[in-house]
């Protein structure tokens, strides 16, 4: 199986040629490019690769908590609002906090509004990990309620307006905030260096901190994790705080490339986040995917619903491509299992004759055999 | 309960008691699993604990490593009561358990799960693979068993994860080792060198309670046996006062027998011919895992398939299920060629299979017992559109009798019952479609000696008075000599030797399987 | 405002939009102020939420419905509802394609605002150049509208050539993200003319990004608060002010009249209001939201 | 654990004590009848539940099909765009089709229309089913690529616009689509009848036939009922071809109640209905669920939203209620369980000590116990 099937088994640097050969989202991503190189002689060039990156940080940024939290079998519905949320909170401690009682109005430096605002998302992404860890409310649930009260919030905050004046200013000392969403460095926007920093980080929680193994564990079988003394409480709500604070990161850029948060931002990203960590091969039962794969999932949605854009094809159009192309991708990875798979036994080609009930499980939703040849 | 005499015995002397429960009980609402129970674990020593199926062990041992809590009643661990509220705070005092139904990571690695939730840490808090890897196969090393550290525990054989529990266990360096049915999917050879590893535990000092179903098999390590019965502590002796029929008797009563083939009713025509069968592995291509096996076997005659691990049991009869695809062959079912018919269409012909694995393919775990009872006869309680729910009451009620599951009722949740009666389920809901071929893979694995007997009577009755024809794999030796008339032995996919029975010994038998017959 | 004269009931698009926001908000005062309880809400342009808020209007026995309707056809069966059972219905900002159901319909005259918008942006653009548009939702008759409205003027510009056109929904996010694809594949576009503000405020963004905003002129609509900040700061190079504080204002006293007299005295249900142009010369006149003094 | 845990037992009537003890949706049900009667005079009366339950018909039928969806172990996020493709298709038909070699146009009658559109139903649906039972594609995946072709599809077809005249003309025998969304039978709107004969064949479906019984199997253990002889794939497939057919039914009542056929009607829908299945206290996993429950979701959904436009709460509060309502109805569920449960085993609440791993899985994505103590 390869690396980006199951938990990540860290040896040496990334396997190409297995890359090449089992990498789905690897070759949707090939084809997609190719396809609009063809189509558009503007689509091949540096520059717009960078521009679309940094569409693709966005929901690159959510998809990568969204990962963690599928690792260990939830799901977050809320990060689009979450995002939303983010970036409302943001510009409104742009616009100075007044303390009515004193008299005075504190304009916290950019810094401070950024930290500030990854710890509210990581605030509700505690509310949704208790809410799933204690409380035992199904991860749809708690996080499909999350979805409307943290948009329901942001719009209460402002009213429904938008917060427009997010650059600061030089006198109150909190300029800078457009520096996460204009900035480049070596030529690259910040929003995909950032994306970098998290994915990197990411991968190497995942793949060498015990805290990572505790994530694929409580996504493989909970109990046994849980028989293991793996504090699997512990992880899941860390997983889902995790997640809000991408998604809050995800918000800060957002609203800095657009020099304007509103309420509204970021809704339906979760179906998008959710696709981009299942076209990268991850299970929805949890226990299997990685960063590589999620990010190439990101990246073939980005590249793709941009690509559309840029030759004109009608909107309808690109949501009719959209659907197909995240069934394709995720179609192309099942035919070449079930292909191997139905030699051996067609009536149950989902089924490997040897994995364990979590496993017969796994196989039936997420239709993906537990098993394959190395 | 135990006479004054035999308390004495146990306090005085060397036999000190690391851990011991006092006054334990246990209900499940209104099941009560244990009641006023005693227990001791010695040090150094293997305490086995026997009881038939639902008997309470399990529970009990659940409570001394500190999976549940009690309802009522005391630890007492090195002489001080002790509380566990998590099974980490038992295994800080050096408690450690093997549970009955295996509990790994499937997704993860041999060594991530062995190392799980204790993982080695290097220099900046990160996971020092290349020592874990180097603890994990020093033990397989230990266990004789050639496990690349780094597989997919999802690809190992059901044997090779419970190697993999083991080792587990292995390397937490316990005090107390606790070992619920370590065997259960496990060959003779393995089981020979989980026995020298647990002398050599015993060596140093370590604990072990020790429970399994194979009783003989268990007495060559026991030094202290306890018997459970109902929840409650029935006898306990050392080695040298007991023998089987000593545990047979405190276990399920006096005068019990496994049973013998039913001979002396004629064999009808062959029910079943394989002929040519093989099964392509769907791991390693152009590979077979059964290669042109052909059998056949006759209505009202019982055959046994004896195999090591490996040697292609399951997929042999899954693939004559319908579940894997045959290769090449025929699958003759009463003269007519069953080859792509689905497995509904082959349960409809009278060709049923029971699997192995009664968690992963025989049960679903969110129907009552009764619902699962009658899944596979719906047909027979269905008029018209609808079901009958007093037909199908009844089919569950005999079903129930016939097999005599131990449960509350069909209304009872399948989680509810031990292990054995949901085995008992499984064997149950396939005959109640009144085959006329049934196959059983490892039909005994977890099920207690009386549970055994019954399930053996009913296949010896069905084949003397309906002309049932049986087929079951077993991977203990005594089973085939018991009710089998015929017994093969298959090997890497083959038949590697045929007996008549009576006509055989043990030891023709495991020669012919290629294991290595124990000294 | 002793007197409780009862409830009207105010049913706008999407709240969060400040053009719907303003909408809501005024009608809900004029009516308090004349003495009656008004209740919001908002359908985001679902027309089952629609009807489903129209029931429940007529559940709560208001005296009068102002409807923002969700679907130029598909609000009709919902008018018709309220109509059938009693409630005078006064449409605002969109039409629906039936006439005689609702007691009259206050729009703002959109081809006339286009026309006007587009004229102002030709000649800035000195009548030539590549260009692109973005357009509002399919669903709402006022993206067709707007987007004919411009065609027809600047068809009339032979050196005015439109490169690239698509949806975003009226909306700033998706506006940022089409803009930036089609400066890949026009980086030499000079004007963007936009079917309302917030696209027009997220295309300004993404021409930020890319450094074009000083080369590129950018047209708005509608008038928003934000869009007026963004010609004070030169960003944004006029928008079309479409008098909403006005009409639903008139909307509400219009149902008083009815309401109190049992009769309404208007020459024609359809009754459209002129759009104005908002300039960088003009701006200081905007004086509240979406208001501008003559 | 209660009947609408799982499987129903069919044993006389319902068990109105036990609903009363265990239906967590029933008592947040008769909890939001209280206080909106409390809130405002005209909420508790006859022609408001009538009505109510009209808007409620809609989300009933699409969350209906969910179950059965959702039973198997699968998810249906295509059901809102199938219900908007189903009222454009209605509507289209209602047009009249014209075969321009003939030049000839036809006008089929109400009841062809209707047939050919739950037909259209039903074909997306098998799409769904076979891309999830033969192609192995996660049900989430396959059905969210549909929410996004389905939608494109819609729109392409009406160019974005809505079909209006849907009432049809004497002249040409087509009269009568109004009927579902308008006609009362006995005073009760016809949606709601439809809802109640849907509701009615389905409980009967699942409770007293092999099918029903195969839908439980499959969603508890694909592999065990399979091996038991339950034809896993068609029962799958059928399941979302009957969802399918439940969201173009939902189309057409709708369209016949807004006489109008917009391509973008039903857009997030899949999310109440989700949410109505779920708060009606069925495992997303599967296997357990039932209709009368999934019900009382749809009323507690449905309710709730009338209730606070009547009392005029402004829509930002609309949304942080619903999103807190569908918490805590599940919430409340999962305390009364926890606490039950913690007597029995306080150590693992959220394992019973017989589950396996397969259950474990369950508990942690489900959030309920596998098993509780009688
Ligand atoms: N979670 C539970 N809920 C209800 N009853 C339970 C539960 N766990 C165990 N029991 C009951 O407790 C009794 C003891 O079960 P236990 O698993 O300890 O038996 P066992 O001796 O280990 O049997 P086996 O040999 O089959 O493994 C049985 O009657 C069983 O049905
Ligand atoms: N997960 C696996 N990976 C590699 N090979 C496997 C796997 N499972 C089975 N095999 C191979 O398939 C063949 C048959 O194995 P299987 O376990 O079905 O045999 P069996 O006789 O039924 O043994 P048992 O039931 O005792 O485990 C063996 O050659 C084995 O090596
Ligand atoms: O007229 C309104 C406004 O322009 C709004 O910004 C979008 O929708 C249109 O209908
Ligand atoms: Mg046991
Ligand atoms: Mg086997």
């Amino acid at each position: 199986m390869s690396d980006s099937q199951t938990a990540p088994t860290p040896r040496g640097g990334p396997d190409i040629g297995r890359l090449l050969l089992e990498g789905r989202a690897f070759f949707a991503l090939i084809a997609i490019i190719i396809t609009f190189s063809l189509l558009s002689p503007v689509y091949f060039s540096t520059s717009n690769f960078l521009t679309m990156s940094s569409h693709v940080a966005i929901f690159g940024l959510l998809s990568i908590g969204m990962l963690l939290v599928i690792l260990t079998g939830g799901i977050d519905l809320s990060v689009g609002s979450t995002l939303g949320l983010a970036g409302v909170v943001a510009g409104f401690l742009m616009q100075g906090v007044s303390f009515e009682m004193f008299g005075i109005t504190l304009y916290p430096p950019v810094w401070v509004v950024a930290v500030l605002t990854c710890a509210l998302g990581a605030f509700v992404g505690l509310i949704n990990g208790v809410l799933v860890a204690w409380f035992k409310v199904p991860a749809f649930v708690a996080t499909l309620g999350m979805l409307y009260v943290a948009r329901g919030v942001a719009l209460l905050m402002t009213d429904g307006l938008t917060f427009n004046n997010l650059s600061g200013s030089e006198a109150l000392g909190n300029t800078g905030f457009d520096w996460l969403g204009f900035n480049r460095l070596f030529g690259v926007p910040m929003g995909v260096l950032i994306l970098a920093a998290v994915a990197i980080i990411s991968m190497l929680v995942l793949a060498r901190t015990p805290f990572g193994r505790w994530i694929y564990g409580t996504g493989g079988n909970a109990r046994a994790a849980e028989l293991s003394g793996v504090p699997v409480k512990r992880v899941q709500i860390s997983v889902y705080v995790l997640s809000g604070v991408c998604a809050a990161i995800a918000g800060l850029v957002l609203s800095s490339q657009l020099t304007s948060a509103g309420p509204t931002a970021g809704t339906t990203y979760e179906l998008t986040a959710i696709a981009a960590v299942v076209i990268g091969g991850a299970a929805l039962t949890g226990g299997r995917g990685t960063v590589r794969g999620t990010l190439l999932g990101a990246f073939v949605i980005g590249f793709l619903s941009d690509g559309l854009v840029i030759i004109g094809v009608s909107s309808y159009w690109q949501t009719v491509f959209t659907g197909a192309v995240i069934v394709l991708a995720v179609l192309l990875n099942s035919i070449q299992y079930s292909g191997r798979k139905r030699r051996a036994s067609p009536s149950t080609p989902s089924s490997s004759p040897h994995s364990n009930p979590a496993n017969a499980k796994t196989n039936q939703r997420a239709g993906k055999p537990a098993t394959s040849s190395p | 309960m135990t006479s004054m005499s035999e308390e004495v015995k146990f306090q005085n002397g060397l036999e000190e008691v690391v851990l011991s429960a006092r006054n334990i009980g246990k209900s499940f609402g209104n099941v009560h699993a244990l009641r006023a129970v005693d227990f001791d674990i010695h040090r150094g020593q293997v305490t086995t604990l026997f009881g038939e199926n639902g008997a309470g062990k399990s529970t009990l041992m659940k409570i001394l490593s500190g999976v549940i809590t009690p309802s009522s009643g005391e630890i007492i661990f090195e002489g001080r009561p002790v509380r566990f509220s998590s099974t980490t705070e038992a295994q800080a005092l050096g408690i450690s358990i093997i549970h009955q139904e295996l509990s790994l990571a499937p997704n993860l690695s041999v060594r991530d799960n062995i190392f799980m939730g204790r993982e080695i840490r290097g220099p900046m808090g990160a996971i020092d693979y290349a020592e874990q890897a180097r603890q994990t196969q020093a033990l397989m090393v230990e266990l004789d068993e050639l496990i690349d550290p780094l597989t997919p525990v999802e690809n190992l054989r059901l044997g090779q994860q419970q190697i993999v529990e083991i080792a587990r266990a292995l390397s937490v360096d316990a005090r107390v080792l606790i070992m619920d049915e370590p065997t259960s999917a496990l060959s003779a050879s393995e089981v020979e060198v989980l026995f020298r590893v647990i002398e050599d535990l015993k060596s140093r000092g370590v604990s072990i309670v020790y429970i399994s179903h194979h009783l003989e098999e268990a007495l060559t390590i026991t030094d202290h046996a306890v018997v459970l019965r109902d929840g409650v502590m029935t006898a306990r002796a050392r080695r040298n006062e007991i023998d089987l029929e000593w545990i047979v008797r405190h276990m399920v009563g006096e005068g019990f027998d496994l049973g013998a083939p039913p001979w002396g009713h004629e064999m009808g025509d062959v029910a079943l011919s394989l002929q040519e069968v093989s099964v392509d592995d769907d791991k390693v291509p152009g590979r077979r895992v059964v290669d042109r096996l052909s059998l056949d076997v006759r209505a009202g005659e019982i055959v046994c398939i004896y195999g090591l691990m490996g040697a292609g049991r399951t997929e042999l009869l899954e693939c004559v299920a319908g579940r894997v695809a045959l290769a090449e062959g025929k699958v003759v079912l009463e003269g007519r060629e069953v080859a792509g018919l689905s497995i509904a269409e082959r349960i409809r012909q009278g060709l049923v299979l029971v699997p192995e694995d009664r968690q992963r393919d025989g049960l679903v775990q969110t129907m009552t017992v009764g619902r699962n009872l009658s899944l596979a006869s719906i047909g027979a309680f269905t008029r018209g559109l609808f079901t009958s729910s007093r037909r199908e009451g009844e089919v569950t009620a005999e079903a129930i009798r016939d097999v005599h599951i131990k449960t509350d009722g069909p209304d009872a949740t399948i989680g509810s019952l031990s292990g054995g009666n949901q085995q008992k389920v499984v064997i149950g809901k396939m005959m109640a479609t009144h085959p006329r071929v049934v196959m059983l893979d490892e039909p005994s694995r977890g099920i207690d000696i009386g549970a055994k007997a019954e399930v053996f009577r009913l296949l010896a009755e069905g084949a003397a008075e309906r002309g049932l024809a049986v087929i079951f794999s077993t991977s203990e030796v005594g089973e085939c000599l018991s009710i089998a008339h015929r017994i093969l032995v298959m090997s890497r996919g083959r038949v590697a030797a045929e007996f008549a029975a009576g006509e055989v010994t043990r030891e023709e038998i495991m020669a012919a399987s290629g294991e290595s017959v124990a000294a | 405002q002793s007197q409780d004269k009862g409830l009207i009931s105010v049913i706008v698009n999407d709240t969060s939009n400040p053009y719907w926001f303003t909408e809501g908000k005024i009608a809900r005062e004029t009516a308090e102020e004349l003495g009656y309880r008004a209740n919001v809400s908002s359908h985001n342009g679902d027309t089952n939420t629609e009807s489903n808020q129209v029931d429940t209007a007529i559940t709560n026995q208001a005296r009068a419905i102002i409807l923002d309707p969700a679907n130029a056809d598909g609000s009709i069966g919902a008018v018709r509802k309220a109509v059938n059972a009693g409630v005078p219905v006064f449409i605002v900002n969109a039409e629906i394609n039936q006439q005689g159901l609702a007691k009259a319909q206050l729009v703002s005259n959109n081809a006339q605002g286009a026309a006007l918008g587009a004229q102002q942006w030709a000649q800035i653009m000195n009548g030539e150049g590549q260009y692109a548009e973005l357009k509002g939702s399919p669903s709402d008759n006022n993206a067709a509208t707007r987007s004919n409205g411009y065609e027809t003027v600047l068809s009339q510009y032979p050196d005015l050539e439109r490169v690239a056109v698509d949806v975003a929904n009226w909306d700033r996010t998706q506006g940022y993200n089409k803009m930036q694809s089609m400066l890949q594949a026009h980086p030499n576009i000079q004007g963007v003319i936009s079917g309302n503000d917030e696209m027009a405020l997220g295309a300004i963004a993404a021409l930020k990004q890319n450094n074009k905003l000083d080369d590129v002129v950018v047209g708005g609509f509608d008038g928003s608060p934000d869009a007026v900040d963004a010609i004070r700061a030169g960003e944004l190079a006029y928008t079309v002010l479409q008098p909403v504080a006005i009409f639903s204002e008139r909307a509400v006293r219009m149902a008083d009249e009815l309401i109190s007299t049992g009769n309404l005295d208007i020459e024609s249900e359809k009754q459209l209001f002129d759009a104005m142009l908002i300039t960088p010369d003009n701006v200081d006149q905007y004086v509240a939201p979406f208001v501008l003094e003559q």
